[in-house]
């Protein structure tokens, strides 16, 4: 007779050895790794959660100090190697296999290790495609997880920072997986049930609240004159004339500066109301004085903002917040939200080749994906309506039949021609290439595929690759905002003045727009403590943002 | 460091009447613009000192370009570069062009 | 700054400029009396730093310090401006003796005032030297021309701050004007940090940087006279209430502030951080200082502090 | 030179200065019989709040007593860098401490600076660099800034700063470049009676201004800073 219960008895026997070490479902933070020994075996499939945003740091530092005779060569599934201990755990053998999405503060050391042979890499990934292998081909038989608080049966309040848990836990738990918190304190009641108790086997109670990076605050008083140029030709031939209410924006500066100029050189423009009132985002800071101001309707969060929490308790209207008041993130369905719901994405690369294949790999650097390539896509399942996309896909197949022509997302791509030291944006042949076949990858790190981009804005113009009829012309639309770089210097120039004329490209002066007005005073905030004053004293940003 | 000199023709002189005018700061990232109204009146030079080295084609580039945008006749431009990159050189040399053509105070 | 701003100075532009973002000309320009101001040994005199070029480094035409004369509200004065940008406004040999030279022939008129801008980190590294002893020597000045009956005034309110021998000339003054963007120190916080450990002074904790030395705390301590918010309209407005209520330079002076000095390390010597020092001087929510607004916090040191008009 | 050879040279009649934690505070008497003030800082001891305002102390005293001259005696380190300084406005001690003297120099009592061993950075604006006239002894080693941060912040080696400070006294430490600079006015032979050296220069103090520009310039070590000084002078003295 065939045994259809094996997952679950092994499940009931990792629960039963934890438990030798628990007190109820607690286990005191010294045991921690005791319980890691006690609960995971060799080869285990692990989530160890940690993203671009909150890290479960206090059971990764556990899950190192194993002993290796009892755990080993660990599969992890997780989305952020962001920790040096993430590395940490495959240099010493704990882990083995690694299957990812993002890796930007250890974009470098991960390069070295998967050059040198310590990490068996499966896959980098998006967000969203990590997710969906959780429920398919690589659901942890282990996760552990952080969260805000815990009560004595193990219900979890994950705080405004929910972003990963949910998912990972639906996964682990309901597919005969043992789920591990760490949380900041043990309370009698949470202020919310965010995971049930049912699907929480053990709670450590942590030293000290868990890690989380302020990663998208960008300070007001670091926006170049520059950036500035960009974002006013973006709103002015993007944001008004395709009328884009529901988006995502990237984590750069460019972005910041459109944020910050919605509320006065969007009024200026009358878009209030037109453009930018729905968005798949993080709460970002720098989109403060456009909400004050009342441009933003809706704003859906992968995960929170260090600093934020209590203005997004008191902008409920804007934002998604619990019955205790706190907001309430998720990152897989903010990804979803930005890949279906969303008319456009808009945001920053390291290099664009003359296809417009865009990537934030550099020869010894590997950042990984995260979320931006869901932002960044067209979504061939998307079936619903709405002007800005139906409009982009006309102007990319104008002789099509109207009620069969698939619309498009608007992926736009906002930079300055040259980078921090006068590194070139454009590039002959981007250097992820050059990493895909020095690590032998079936395929090269890209961010956001050429054929998804419609839009390049640069301080010489933007670029509107949906009216491009062939490959040529596509390059030299690149080419004719690609400014000073080499890439721009080698532009055909009598075609790139045709594309001006049939208005592919558009020079500031073709927009109405003098780059000598490009003014910091047309920021709606300076700095961060502009930001604060406009939050009525609400955003309380963290120290290393301050100046005061 | 690097000097880097341009000597171009100007199609016209460049408007106003004030005689001196200075832009920018050297910083990293940053460049000074000094802008004299010291030469004939369809002549325009450049004289460059950059802490960026080997980017004498980028330089040739933005000049000619400014120049035929701007037509800068009668103009001497001295810059300090800090480094400063090439949409920053041009926006520097244009903010002068501008101030010269406003009359002295 | 958009080149109409630099070039139209008026109220309107003088209240919207931030001072620590504008540059040292535009903060000048719209600090005057409109058209004032004359510079000299102007950027078109390219009396550059000599030393620089050893390092391989570019050089400013007016080597980061820009000095003239100008109005105030109708009367003279001699002004000076570091740009903070350059070199982290530091003194090197030019630099130092454009404003030794002016504070000479102040000394000599005795009746035209002098308003220094800083915006520095002290001594340039490559010309160390000369830097220090620039500043010893505009230190000398400055008591001269104060002692002849000069009155010689700091504004600090820029992205260098003031610091090292910077600090220590401003500590000359006859009175400064701060923002809370200023700061005012001799060490920085690398420095600190460097020499003695994070445990000491945590650099990248820009709160603490901005409680121990920045701008509301110096006037709440009585390092600086006025506080100005953050813009050259309200530094404008700063630097005429100062030259109207300042205090000549004598035996006087120095006995008072030994006396202020003394009293300053009795009350506060043993305090750990400066938020037990405003809860000293009895700030109800000395906590909440750092986040008060300038208007509603110019209101609390004005009821906390009244500063000494005749000891510096 | 050590301080005790120091003073008993320069004071065969008699002192009473102490050394009290590295603060020096005290009087000696002169070859003409008038007593000096002795202030200072040895045993390389970093210049704080707390030893600064005994200083300025000492010289607002001397002032009130009458005259006489001012000696300021410096084996120092730089000021002391600490959060507790920097709170209670290091800045403003040092400041006050170095106007104390150069008042003091300009109401007639001359100030005579003394380098024997090391100073640095705000401690010696403030002491030493606020005399009159600073003497120094071979034993002098001062540092406005030391190499290897020089190194860290330029991001040059050391070696390749050693090389450049040949041809140039303008950023190397040393007492040789202070000299070529105008900083230092002279160097004592510490074999001979310091009294000698002492009394030789009180007799030619001339009157008190600040001559350490055109001295720079006349030892070739700095050859800009009088210059541009002078030029400004000019031209701010056409405004009236």
């Amino acid at each position: 007779m065939k045994n259809w219960q094996q997952g679950r008895q092994a499940r009931d026997a990792r629960i039963e050895a934890g438990a030798k070490l628990a007190k109820g479902k607690i286990v005191a933070a010294s045991d921690a790794t005791r319980l890691m020994e006690a609960v995971i075996g060799p080869g285990d499939r692990v989530c160890l959660e940690g993203d671009n945003q909150k890290q479960a740091d206090l059971l990764c530092r556990a899950l190192l100090g194993v002993d290796l005779a009892k755990v080993n060569g660990l599969h992890m599934v997780q989305s952020g190697i962001v920790l040096p201990e993430h590395l940490d755990l495959f240099d010493r053998g704990v882990a083995k296999r690694l299957d990812y999405a993002y890796s930007g503060p250890q974009a470098a050391r991960i390069a070295r290790m998967l050059f040198g042979g310590k990490i068996e890499l499966g896959a980098v990934h998006t967000y969203l495609e990590l997710f969906a292998r959780y429920f398919v081909d690589l659901t942890p038989q282990v996760a552990l997880i952080a969260a805000v608080s815990a009560d004595h049966d193990g219900n979890l309040y994950t705080g405004p920072n929910t972003e990963d848990t949910p998912t990972v836990v639906e996964a682990t738990a309901f597919k005969n997986g043992v789920v591990i918190a760490q949380v900041n304190e043990i309370v009698d009641k949470v202020p919310r049930v965010d995971i049930p108790a049912d699907r929480v086997q053990f709670v450590v109670e942590a030293d000290k609240p868990f890690f989380v990076e302020p990663l998208f605050t960008r300070d007001p008083g670091a926006i170049t004159e520059g950036q500035i140029l960009t974002a006013m030709l973006a709103i002015k031939a993007i944001y008004a004339p395709y009328g884009v209410r529901r988006l995502n924006h990237g984590i750069g500066f460019s972005t910041a500066a459109i944020e910050l100029l919605l509320p006065t050189y969007g009024e200026r423009l009358g878009l209030k109301g037109k453009v930018a009132s729905h968005f798949a985002l993080n709460p970002h800071p720098a989109l403060i004085p456009a909400i004050e101001s009342g441009w933003v309707e809706q704003i859906h969060c992968f995960g929170s903002e260090v600093g934020m929490d209590e203005y997004i308790r008191a902008r409920s209207d804007v934002f998604f917040t619990g019955p205790d008041g706190s907001l309430r993130s998720n990152r897989a369905f903010c990804q979803t939200a930005g890949l279906y719901a969303c008319d456009m994405f808009i945001g920053s690369t390291l290099q664009i080749d003359l296809q417009g294949n865009s990537s934030t790999v550099t020869t010894s650097r590997i950042a990984g994906f995260g979320g931006a390539p869901n932002m960044g896509a067209d979504a061939r399942g998307r079936r619903h309506p709405s002007t800005p996309w139906l409009q982009a896909g006309r102007e990319a197949d104008p002789d099509g039949s109207a009620l069969l022509r698939r619309g498009r997302k608007l992926v736009v791509q906002i930079g300055e021609t040259f980078g921090e030291k006068n590194v070139p944006l454009f590039v002959e042949k981007l250097d992820a290439l050059a990493l895909a076949e020095k690590l032998k990858l079936d395929l090269a790190p890209v961010m956001i595929y050429g054929d998804d981009v419609t839009h390049i804005v640069t301080e010489e113009g933007v670029a509107n690759l949906l009216l491009c009829r062939d490959e040529n012309e596509r390059e030299q639309a690149i080419r004719g905002v690609a400014g000073y770089t080499h890439v721009g210097r080698s532009r055909d120039r009598k075609m790139v003045q045709h594309l001006r004329e049939r208005g592919v490209i558009r020079r500031p002066e073709d927009l109405g727009i003098d780059p000598l007005d490009a003014d910091r005073s047309m920021l709606a905030a300076r700095s961060i403590k502009d930001l604060v004053r406009w939050s009525g004293g609400l955003y309380a940003p963290p120290s290393q943002f301050r100046n005061w | 460091m690097e000097d880097l000199s341009f000597h171009h023709q100007a199609r016209a002189r460049a408007g106003g009447t004030r005689q001196m005018a200075i832009i920018g700061v050297v910083a990293s990232g940053n460049l000074e613009v000094l802008a004299e109204r010291v030469l004939p009146e369809t002549e325009c030079r450049l004289e460059i000192k950059t802490a960026a080295e080997g980017f004498g084609e980028v330089w040739d580039a933005v000049v000619a370009d400014f120049v035929e945008r701007y037509s800068p006749g009668g103009l001497k431009f001295s810059i300090n570069d800090g480094g400063a990159r090439p949409d920053t050189v041009s926006l520097r040399l244009a903010q002068a062009v501008r101030l010269m053509a406003e009359n002295e105070q | 700054m958009s080149v109409a701003n630099l070039e139209k100075p008026s109220l309107e532009q003088a209240r919207a400029t931030s001072f620590y973002e504008a540059s040292a000309r535009a903060r000048i320009r719209l600090l005057l009396d409109p058209g004032s101001f004359v510079e000299f040994i102007g950027p078109e005199r390219r009396e550059v730093s000599p030393h620089l070029k050893l390092f391989d480094l570019p050089e400013q035409f007016d080597d980061g310090i820009i000095i003239g004369r100008g109005q105030f509200a109708g009367s003279p004065v001699f002004i000076a401006a570091q740009e903070g940008r350059f070199m982290g406004g530091a003194f090197g040999e030019v630099h130092g003796a454009k404003l030794t030279g002016l504070l000479r022939a102040a000394k000599e008129l005795k009746s035209i005032p002098v308003v220094i801008l800083f915006d520095t980190g002290g001594v340039r590294l490559q010309e160390a030297n000369a830097g220090e002893l620039a500043i010893a020597e505009i230190m000398r000045a400055v008591i001269e021309a104060r002692t002849a009956g000069v009155k010689v005034i700091g504004l600090i309110g820029g992205r260098s701050g003031c610091y090292g021998g910077g600090g220590l000339i401003a500590g000359c003054c006859s009175a400064l004007a701060v923002s809370e963007q200023g700061r005012i120190a001799v060490s920085g916080p690398e420095v600190i940090e460097t020499n003695r450990g994070v445990e000491e002074f945590d650099s990248r904790d820009r709160a603490l940087v901005w409680r121990t030395m920045g701008g509301k705390h110096r006037r709440l301590i009585g390092g600086a006279e006025l506080f100005a918010d953050d813009t050259v309209q309200a530094f404008r407005e700063a630097a005429l209430e100062l030259l109207e209520t300042t205090a000549g330079f004598g035996i006087d002076t120095l006995n008072a502030e030994q006396s202020r000095l003394e009293d300053r390390l009795q009350r506060f010597g043993t305090c750990r951080d400066a938020v037990e020092i405003w809860a000293a001087e009895r700030v109800a929510d000395a906590a909440s200082v750092p986040a008060l607004p300038a208007d509603q916090f110019i209101e609390l040191a004005d009821k906390v502090r009244r500063i000494a008009r005749d000891a510096r | 030179m050590t301080l005790d050879r120091i003073l008993a040279s320069m004071f065969p009649d008699g002192h009473d200065v102490k050394n009290d934690g590295g603060v020096l505070l005290g009087s000696g008497t002169l070859r003409s019989g008038d007593r000096a003030l002795v202030i200072g800082v040895a045993d390389r001891t970093a210049l704080g709040v707390d030893e600064a305002i005994r200083l300025s102390g000492a010289v607002l005293g001397a002032i009130k007593r009458g005259s006489g001259p001012i000696l300021v005696i410096v084996d120092s380190d730089s000021q002391r860098m600490s959060k507790r300084d920097e709170l209670l406005g290091l800045n403003e001690f040092l400041a006050h401490l170095a106007k104390s003297l150069i008042h003091a120099d300009i109401q007639g009592k001359p100030t005579i600076g003394l380098l024997y061993g090391h100073s640095a950075a705000g401690a010696f604006l403030a002491t030493a660099l606020a005399t009159r006239v600073l003497v120094g002894l071979p034993s002098a080693d001062p540092a406005v800034m030391d190499l290897p941060s020089m190194s860290k912040v330029t991001k040059l080696p050391i070696e390749v700063l050693e090389e450049k400070a040949k041809s140039t006294p303008v950023f190397a430490p040393g007492l040789q470049n202070l000299v070529q600079l105008g900083a230092v006015h002279v160097i004592w032979d510490d074999q001979v009676s310091l009294a000698d050296q002492l009394e030789k220069l009180l007799r030619n103090m001339g009157d008190a201004r600040d001559r350490r520009d055109a001295l720079g310039k006349e030892r070739g070590g700095r050859m800009k800073a009088a210059d541009i000084a002078e030029r400004v002078r000019e031209l701010a003295m056409q405004t009236r």
